[in-house]
């Protein structure tokens, strides 16, 4: 039953603990009429400086991953010359007769800014950040893959139930409870080990393609649960009632009503998943089923610093400590995401 | 039962030997955006077997208010000032410790949405024994007497029974019902009900508020009741509050207020109020504009960006100066009282008959 | 085969390095010097490279000599990478379940070694090392008095009989097959189908018991080392009673100084003190342990960790057939407490990058190939100096006829390969030739060989096709006659030491044949004929011989381009007492050691 | 609740046909085969066959996996012995029957699942409420900060750092090893704790920042206000009112992160030489033996069905809401 003021309606958690929606909600309208939620969240996302600098970390680690090429045209060096073998460098030895880098700090120097590899002298400066670029966009295209995928599975969930929702649910729980890892172990080899020529070498791209499908198979569920839970509970919402009374096309009703609302769970999912993927590629790398030699790649590099780590810890800290920066920032950039788009969550 | 009739005349409340006196209270919150003055310069009284109303629209400050009293406002964000005197003791200063004892004992709340205000997790029972257990130093078996007592005058049916339920097990009324048994376990002085019946059907509302008024009547209870429901605060209230912006813009008795309302806030409110012996035909007239920030609330009279009148006070008083609310039936206005009267008068009480 | 079963080949999990970043993280390498060393062991393998001496009886008896401080008890923990493959004697040739085989099982004659590099051939179940006659075509062992299985059971002629018959049965095909071959040629598997299980035996003419105790080989051709090839694993004794066939193969029953207790495939092996085993019957084994416990799955990262820190039960532990993580040698090199702790010395492998001749058919390709690859690169993989030296030949620095000045390739000049030869060599040659597949197992190590080889090749212009091929099934693969790779990288080492253990299986055109060693698929009639002469000669003739073999393959075929010598490289824990370098196993002796305390 | 057991162990056995169908299907899609590796050098085409014959590989695959999902139920006959249900078949490599296989290693996988998730729990839940409980303090910054910190960590880089801090070079410690939980329970403590401590080490920071958000979102929930209303104390309404909700959304995590659990486990084994089952995953891989693939991933399954279902009851248990149905 709607009394005639129920429609000043939101305010019902008034604050017991004030910071808290209503008050910030109410105030607001007033001074930006007419905002739309997006640009809600952009404001308050802009104040967050946490948010805004891991943000900035975030991207600058994407830019650089892109303009690799121009970043290592810079430093001279590329991640496939054996600075330490090849004997067109013969004369700027980096490596001791026991393959470890000379000077400090793994080899650090003037030419070789990270230092370089032991046993083979690769650059690891140029190593890094080709691996990061391999790494990173594989992340992005697995988690853009396994998110459209997730948030498709949940929209149809959700929003037919019923029988419908009970399979999806199933078939869900299904790849659920798949031993992930496992699977990435045992099978890794086998999807690339399809269709190649033994003429031919494994294109990089078919083993990119490979972990993208083994990934993307086996990583959408979590994303449909959470879109699935979201649209159950928008569909009884009044606004979607409404729409649905008024005679609107199922397709109208979802585009119009039920996807601007799961947009910033999505959102907030998609900067949780990102990282996560970038380590569950590198965990592939680490098992021996990822990229191969000479494919830079963040995770075997993180993988391979480790096996150097009592020798040559420098290996290990550039990586490493390049991808807990990065992990870290972006796990407090989808803190920051998340409480822009719902300030109640608090920090 | 959105009569006017049922009002009381008792005087405006005085301070000294009131029962709750809150003077010049002033919460503020801190958060990302800025300070938020949700509660400006508050002071009322309410006397023990009296109900005072407290109107106003959503953020005006109500609930902060009294969640205030209580001592629910997160310390950690807010500053409180002013003083909270419950019973001769002072609540602003008071340590949790002591507030804990007072609280559910001497002063309870029933909260608006049923739903959501009892635990899921624990039974009916246990949740209405708890309070006792503590405060009295009751047994259990002591408690669940009590509890079920307690339920069956709120008029839940085979309480006995009921008292092993979860709340997801009643309807909604009877979670209302049991929010009610709850707050009144230990006999308390003072009731807060924050929108009681906002969640529910009129035939529940009607029960309810019957139910709490005979409670009043039996225990001698001095009762705060929060609502935006002028119907419902003829029938339940003896004083009245109109709030705005966090601060008082209109104090009398229920009679007075709804019958010759002062502030032209007031006016708006009972302009926008449909009424079951109105003209259908006739239009509802909305308060124009959106409540104020309450970050950067506008200077001067907070309700002049929405006042209709304020061209009637001279200069810029309205937009300048804070008008003062006085004891008694007061109205915190620059109109003066003949332009009150014209205007009430002439304009608004056509458009409420 | 002694097929190089790399060191990490089989394991394609990644081997983890325990870090410490704090440790080394802020001092400077200036560069350690690792030539004074390898100079060393260049002259120890000189000593390994001589010839086996043939024991007597009195050699032949035992018991075995008392390593200096040894005491009984306690039980030695070893450390293995990869699970063993096999432990029916029968199908083993390979290292890893050759040392464990030396604590199991006895065949007729086994290896003596002095400790300074004199290996000699002694009898094990047989009194000596075996009496020949009719110029080495027919050959007498008796059998010793008192050795028993496991059971205790006597060994008998019969059983000996059996270990070789069954030899010729289906389910035994990863061993050693020299005794089958030279009783009854290549195809011997015809000449007795059903292994001896049956009523068919072997003829007297071919092998005769005519007592319990004595055994008579008869050959067609004169087998001067047959007291060495009946000293591999793969010919210890099988007791006839005991065969379970190809169940045997988890359960062996033995004959040594130590049997199974447990053993989990993969996982663990448990072994206890046989006391059916009489020291006095035996002169090369020591029974000092109360027993051994096998660990598999410990990576070479992580015993060389455990062994370096010598940490509670690392104390009483060895590594098997691992080394040395690469990566931590200059680690057990510069800390004089751990560097005593280390056995050292060249294995009999070289590893070479095989051309399949039915492919790339134009030698100018590959020699050109050969004068590009970058051995020094190839071996800082291996961990430097200490994992190998640059090979400019095909011949070890452990075989008998090594030469080490023979450098034909100039590798010694330029390790780094010789890119302006290279590329003179390749004008003219149609890029189609130039396109090379090379295939290599899918490993960590072997894809940074590629790595290294790859970018060699690709200077003087010829494009690599890199195939990673499961590194399961690489032997497999690459051994299949039309597999479609145009080069390998394989190792071999001899069997024993003899020319003809190396030069026979891997270039011996009549042993092309699938899943055969000969991955180059060579087959000239020249090598053939010289090969042939050679095995028929008296060993001084027969050196010269070889030697001329050799140079040929290498010069005028080129099947194979030397790429470097490995080298072992082990580490033991500070309690194990009367560790040796066993050059005939190339790992650690397991035959004497003992715990200190 | 019964109903509730069978219908979910109906569909468990459901799933695991599924997930079994989904080895199988794609094991036997790999070009290279186990009768082939097996054969090894010299191999004859009648010796291929016989080795086809003896491990069954010459059957119709369809037929080969009905025996096999049927074995299970039924147990099975092999011409070396009879394999009790449940069978998942003989090892290809081994020759040992699967099921003992996985019997022998499992322990050490679940014991240290178990003991790295009290662990978890434990400390990260308890990490999480104190960091609520005294939101803005100095603890709460300290445990917020490392667990942001320590959940960006990996295994593979956290292990190797413990093990040479902790064994390598202060010897404080001996090297992680298994020993039975059920013949010495200490003995087991001791030999997994750096293992149980490196892979929990991540779970617990992330179980504190959700224990955390997820107690802070409690607090702010009416029914919590309700019981402070009562005047109920501060502390009684944080352990009773506020803790019970807030473990919901923490079962409910827990039942996903099941699987990369269980991939924890296998990471920590492979980063520490420990022969659980991560260990056996590979080495079927590498042998491509598949009976032992199979019973690896069924194994696993299994183990997160049942876990799964154990998260349901305890979620029910927790909030009485949930009817299990």
């Amino acid at each position: 039953m709607t009394s005639p003021t129920k429609a000043e309606g939101s305010g019902s958690t008034v604050a017991l603990d004030p910071d808290l929606a209503s008050t910030t909600e109410v105030a607001k309208p007033k001074k930006l009429e007419g905002r739309s939620p997006g640009q809600l969240m952009w404001q308050r996302f802009r104040r967050d400086r946490t948010g805004m600098f891991c943000a900035g970390v975030v991207i600058s680690y994407f830019v650089i991953a892109l303009l690799a090429p121009v970043i290592t045209a810079l430093s001279g060096t590329n991640p496939y010359t054996l600075y330490g073998q090849d004997p067109t460098y013969a004369d700027q030895p980096v490596l001791d007769d026991f393959g470890l880098p000379l000077g400090y700090l793994g080899g650090v120097s003037g030419e070789h800014w990270f230092g370089v590899e032991p046993q083979y002298g690769r650059d690891l400066f140029a190593m890094l950040l080709y691996g990061m670029r391999t790494s990173l966009f594989m992340a992005l295209g697995v988690t853009t893959l396994l998110v459209i995928t997730g948030v498709t599975i949940g929209l149809i969930g959700g929003y037919f139930g019923g029988r419908t929702d009970y399979w999806v649910g199933r078939i869900t729980d299904f790849f659920l409870s798949f031993p992930q890892q496992l699977f990435f172990i045992a099978f890794m080899p086998v999807v690339t080990a399809f269709f190649v020529d033994p003429r031919e070498e494994t294109p990089t791209y078919f083993r990119a393609l490979a972990i993208l499908i083994v990934l993307w198979l086996l990583g959408w569920m979590g994303m449909a649960r959470l879109v699935r839970s979201t649209v159950l509970s928008l569909r009884e919402r009044e606004f979607v009632e409404a729409a649905k009374v008024s005679g609107a096309s199922p397709w109208r009703i979802v585009r119009k009503e039920i996807l601007p609302n799961v947009v910033s769970p999505i959102l907030v999912q998609f900067t949780y998943q990102l990282p996560s993927t970038i380590l569950t590629i590198a965990f592939l790398s680490f098992a021996g089923v990822g990229f191969v030699e000479p494919t830079p790649d963040w995770g075997r590099l993180f993988a391979a610093g480790a096996k150097y780590a009592e020798q040559d810890p420098a290996f290990m800290f550039f990586p490493g400590l390049a991808l807990v920066v990065f992990v870290l920032c972006f796990n407090l950039l989808g803190d920051s995401v998340r409480d822009a788009f719902d300030p109640k969550s608090g920090r | 039962m959105t009569t006017l009739t049922k009002t009381s005349d008792a005087p405006a409340p005085t301070g000294p030997e009131s029962f709750l006196s809150v003077r010049d209270l002033k919460v503020q919150f801190s958060t990302e955006d800025g300070i938020v003055k949700a509660v400006d310069g508050l002071s009322f009284d309410v006397e023990r077997g009296k109900t005072l109303g407290i109107v106003g629209e959503s953020g005006s400050g109500k609930s902060v208010t009294n969640l205030t009293i209580l001592g629910l406002h997160n310390p950690r964000t807010t500053t409180v000032d002013g003083e909270i005197v419950l019973d001769g003791k002072e609540l602003v200063t008071a340590t949790e410790k002591e507030l804990e004892k007072l609280r559910g004992n001497n002063m309870a709340m029933i909260f608006q949405d049923p739903l959501t205000a009892l635990s899921p997790y624990y039974t009916v029972g246990r949740q209405l024994s708890e309070p006792f257990m503590k405060h009295n130093g009751a047994s259990k078996k002591e408690a669940k007497d009590r509890a079920v007592q307690m339920l069956e005058k709120v008029g839940i049916p085979q309480p006995e029974m009921r008292f092993d339920d979860y709340p997801h097990q009643f309807s909604g009324g009877m979670r209302q019902r049991a929010m009610i048994a709850m707050a009144l376990m230990c006999d308390p002085d003072l009731l807060i009900a924050d929108e009681p019946t906002t969640a529910l059907d009129v035939t529940v509302q009607a029960q309810i508020l019957d139910l709490l008024k005979d409670l009043q009547q039996e225990f001698g209870t001095a009762i705060i009741f929060i609502t935006h429901d002028l119907g419902v605060i003829s029938n339940m209230a003896d004083d009245l509050l109109v709030m705005y912006a966090g601060r008082a813009v209109e104090r009398g008795s229920v009679r007075d207020v709804l019958r010759s309302p002062m502030h032209p806030y007031s006016w708006g409110l009972l302009s926008s109020m449909p009424r079951l012996d109105g003209n259908i035909h006739e239009e509802l007239t909305p308060i124009p504009g959106t409540p104020p920030s309450l970050l950067n609330p506008p200077s001067g009279c907070p309700f002049h960006p929405r006042c209709a009148f304020k061209d009637e006070v001279e200069g810029s008083r309205c937009t300048d100066e804070r008008p003062s609310l006085a004891e008694g039936r007061a109205a915190a206005c620059h109109l003066t009282a003949e332009q009150k009267q014209t205007i009430f008068i002439d304009q608004i009480q056509p458009r409420l008959r | 085969m002694k097929s190089f079963n790399s060191r990490r080949g089989q394991a394609i999990v990644v081997a983890i390095a325990a870090g410490s970043l704090a440790l080394t993280g802020c001092s400077e390498n200036k560069g350690g010097n690792s030539d004074k060393d390898s100079k060393k062991d260049q002259k120890e393998a000189a000593v390994q490279s001589k010839a086996v001496t043939y024991g007597d009886a009195k050699a032949s008896t035992g018991p075995a000599p008392e390593v200096p401080g040894a005491k009984p008890g306690g039980t030695i923990q070893v450390y293995q990478e990869a699970g063993l493959s096999h432990l029916d004697p029968g199908q083993i040739y390979v290292s890893d379940a050759g040392q464990v085989a030396n604590l199991l099982f006895r065949g007729l004659t086994n290896f003596q070694e002095d400790g300074k590099g004199g290996v000699s051939v002694v009898g094990d179940l047989a009194t000596d090392s075996g009496t020949s006659s009719d110029g080495g075509k027919t050959w007498k062992f008796t059998l010793k008095d008192g050795v028993k299985d496991e059971n205790g059971k006597a060994i008998t002629s019969a059983d000996i009989r059996h270990t070789v018959e069954r030899q010729y049965a289906e389910f035994i095909f990863d061993g050693p097959t020299y005794l089958q071959t030279w009783l009854s040629g290549p195809k011997y598997r015809k000449a007795l189908p059903d292994g001896g299980f049956g009523k068919k035996h072997l003829p007297d003419d071919v092998l005769e018991t005519p007592d319990d105790k004595t055994v008579i080989f008869h050959f067609k051709t004169a087998q001067p080392d047959l007291p060495q090839t009946l000293a591999m694993p793969g010919y210890t004794v099988v007791p006839e009673e005991t065969d379970t066939k190809a169940k045997y193969d988890k359960a062996p029953v033995s004959s040594g100084p130590y049997k199974i207790a447990e053993y989990k495939v993969g996982k663990t092996l448990k072994l206890v003190k046989n006391e059916n085993w009489d020291p006095k019957t035996d002169s090369v084994r020591n029974q000092y342990v109360d027993g051994w416990n096998f660990d598999f799955g410990v990576t070479e990262s992580t015993q060389t960790s455990r062994l370096i820190a010598d940490q509670g039960a690392a104390k009483n532990a060895i590594q098997l057939t691992g080394a040395v993580e690469s990566t931590k040698i200059q680690d057990v090199i510069t800390t004089p407490e751990v560097n005593k702790r280390t056995i050292k010395g060249y294995q009999p492998y070289v590893m070479t990058l095989n051309f399949n001749l039915d492919r790339v058919k134009n030698k100018k390709v590959r020699d050109a190939v050969t004068y590009a690859v970058n051995s020094k690169s190839l071996i800082a993989g291996e961990g430097g100096a200490y994992g190998g030296d640059v090979a400019p030949n095909l011949f070890a620095p452990t075989l008998p006829g090594y030469e080490a000045k023979y450098d034909p390739y100039g590798r010694l000049k330029t390790p780094s390969g010789n890119i302006a030869k290279a590329k003179e060599l390749l004008k003219g040659v149609p890029a189609a030739e130039k396109k090379l597949v090379f295939a290599y197992r899918s490993s960590e190590i072997e894809q940074k060989r590629k790595v290294a080889l790859e970018d060699a090749l690709s200077k003087v212009g010829i494009t690599v096709v890199a195939k990673e091929v499961d590194a399961a099934s690489f032997t497999e693969q690459i051994g299949k006659l039309d597999n479609p790779y145009d080069m390998y990288v394989t190792g071999w080492g001899q069997d024993w030491p003899s020319p003809g253990t190396v030069v026979t299986p891997i270039y011996d055109g009549d042993q092309i044949a699938d899943g055969s060693p000969n991955y180059s698929h060579i087959n000239d009639p020249k090598v053939q004929e010289l090969i042939k002469k050679a095995l028929s000669e008296e060993p001084t003739e027969a050196a010269k011989t070889w030697k001329e073999a050799h140079h040929y393959i290498l010069e005028k075929v080129n099947p194979a381009a030397p790429l470097w010598y490995s080298k072992q490289f082990q580490l033991y824990g500070s309690n194990i007492g009367g560790a040796r370098y066993s050059t005939e196993s190339s790992y650690i002796d397991v035959t004497r050691l003992f715990l200190k305390s | 609740m019964l109903q509730f057991i069978i219908r979910r162990t109906v569909g468990a056995a459901l799933t695991l046909f599924l997930i079994g169908a989904t080895t199988f299907f794609l094991f036997v899609a790999a070009p290279s085969d186990y009768a082939s590796l097996a054969c090894g050098k010299d191999c004859s085409p009648a010796r291929l066959e016989s080795i086809r014959e003896a491990l069954g590989l010459n059957l119709p695959i369809a037929q080969q996996f009905w025996d096999f999902m049927s074995g299970i139920v039924t147990g099975r006959d092999f011409p070396d012995g009879h394999c009790a249900a449940p069978c998942l078949g003989q090892s290809f490599y081994s020759g040992d029957m699967v099921w003992d296989t996985i019997l022998d290693r499992f322990p050490l996988t679940i014991t240290m699942t178990a003991g790295s998730m009290v662990v978890f729990l434990v400390v990260g839940l308890g990490a999480g409420m104190l960091a609520a409980y005294k939101r803005g303090s100095t603890v709460d910054k300290v445990a917020t900060g490392a667990s942001m910190v320590l959940s960006s960590f990996q295994i593979y880089f956290l292990g190797p750092i413990a093990l040479t801090v902790l064994v390598y070079s202060t010897g404080w410690m001996e090297d992680p090893k298994y020993v039975p939980i059920t013949e010495d329970p200490v003995g087991w403590f001791v030999g997994l704790s750096i293992p149980m401590v490196v892979m929990s080490t991540i779970f617990t920071a992330q179980y504190t920042r959700m224990a955390r958000a997820s107690m802070i979102e409690q607090l702010a929930e009416d029914h919590v206000r309700t019981a402070r209303a009562k005047g109920m104390s501060q502390k009684y309404v944080f352990f009773r009112y506020a803790w019970r909700g807030s473990l919901i959304p923490i079962v409910t995590i827990l039942g996903i992160d099941l699987s990369a659990l269980l991939g924890g486990a296998v990471v920590t084994e492979l980063t520490f030489s420990l022969q659980g089952i991560g260990r056996l995953a590979v080495d079927g891989a590498l042998h491509k033996d598949l009976p032992l693939t199979m019973g690896v991933m069924l194994f696993g399954a299994f183990f997160i069905l049942i876990l799964n279902i154990l998260a349901d009851i305890v979620y029910a248990y927790v909030d009485p809401r949930v009817r299990l149905s």
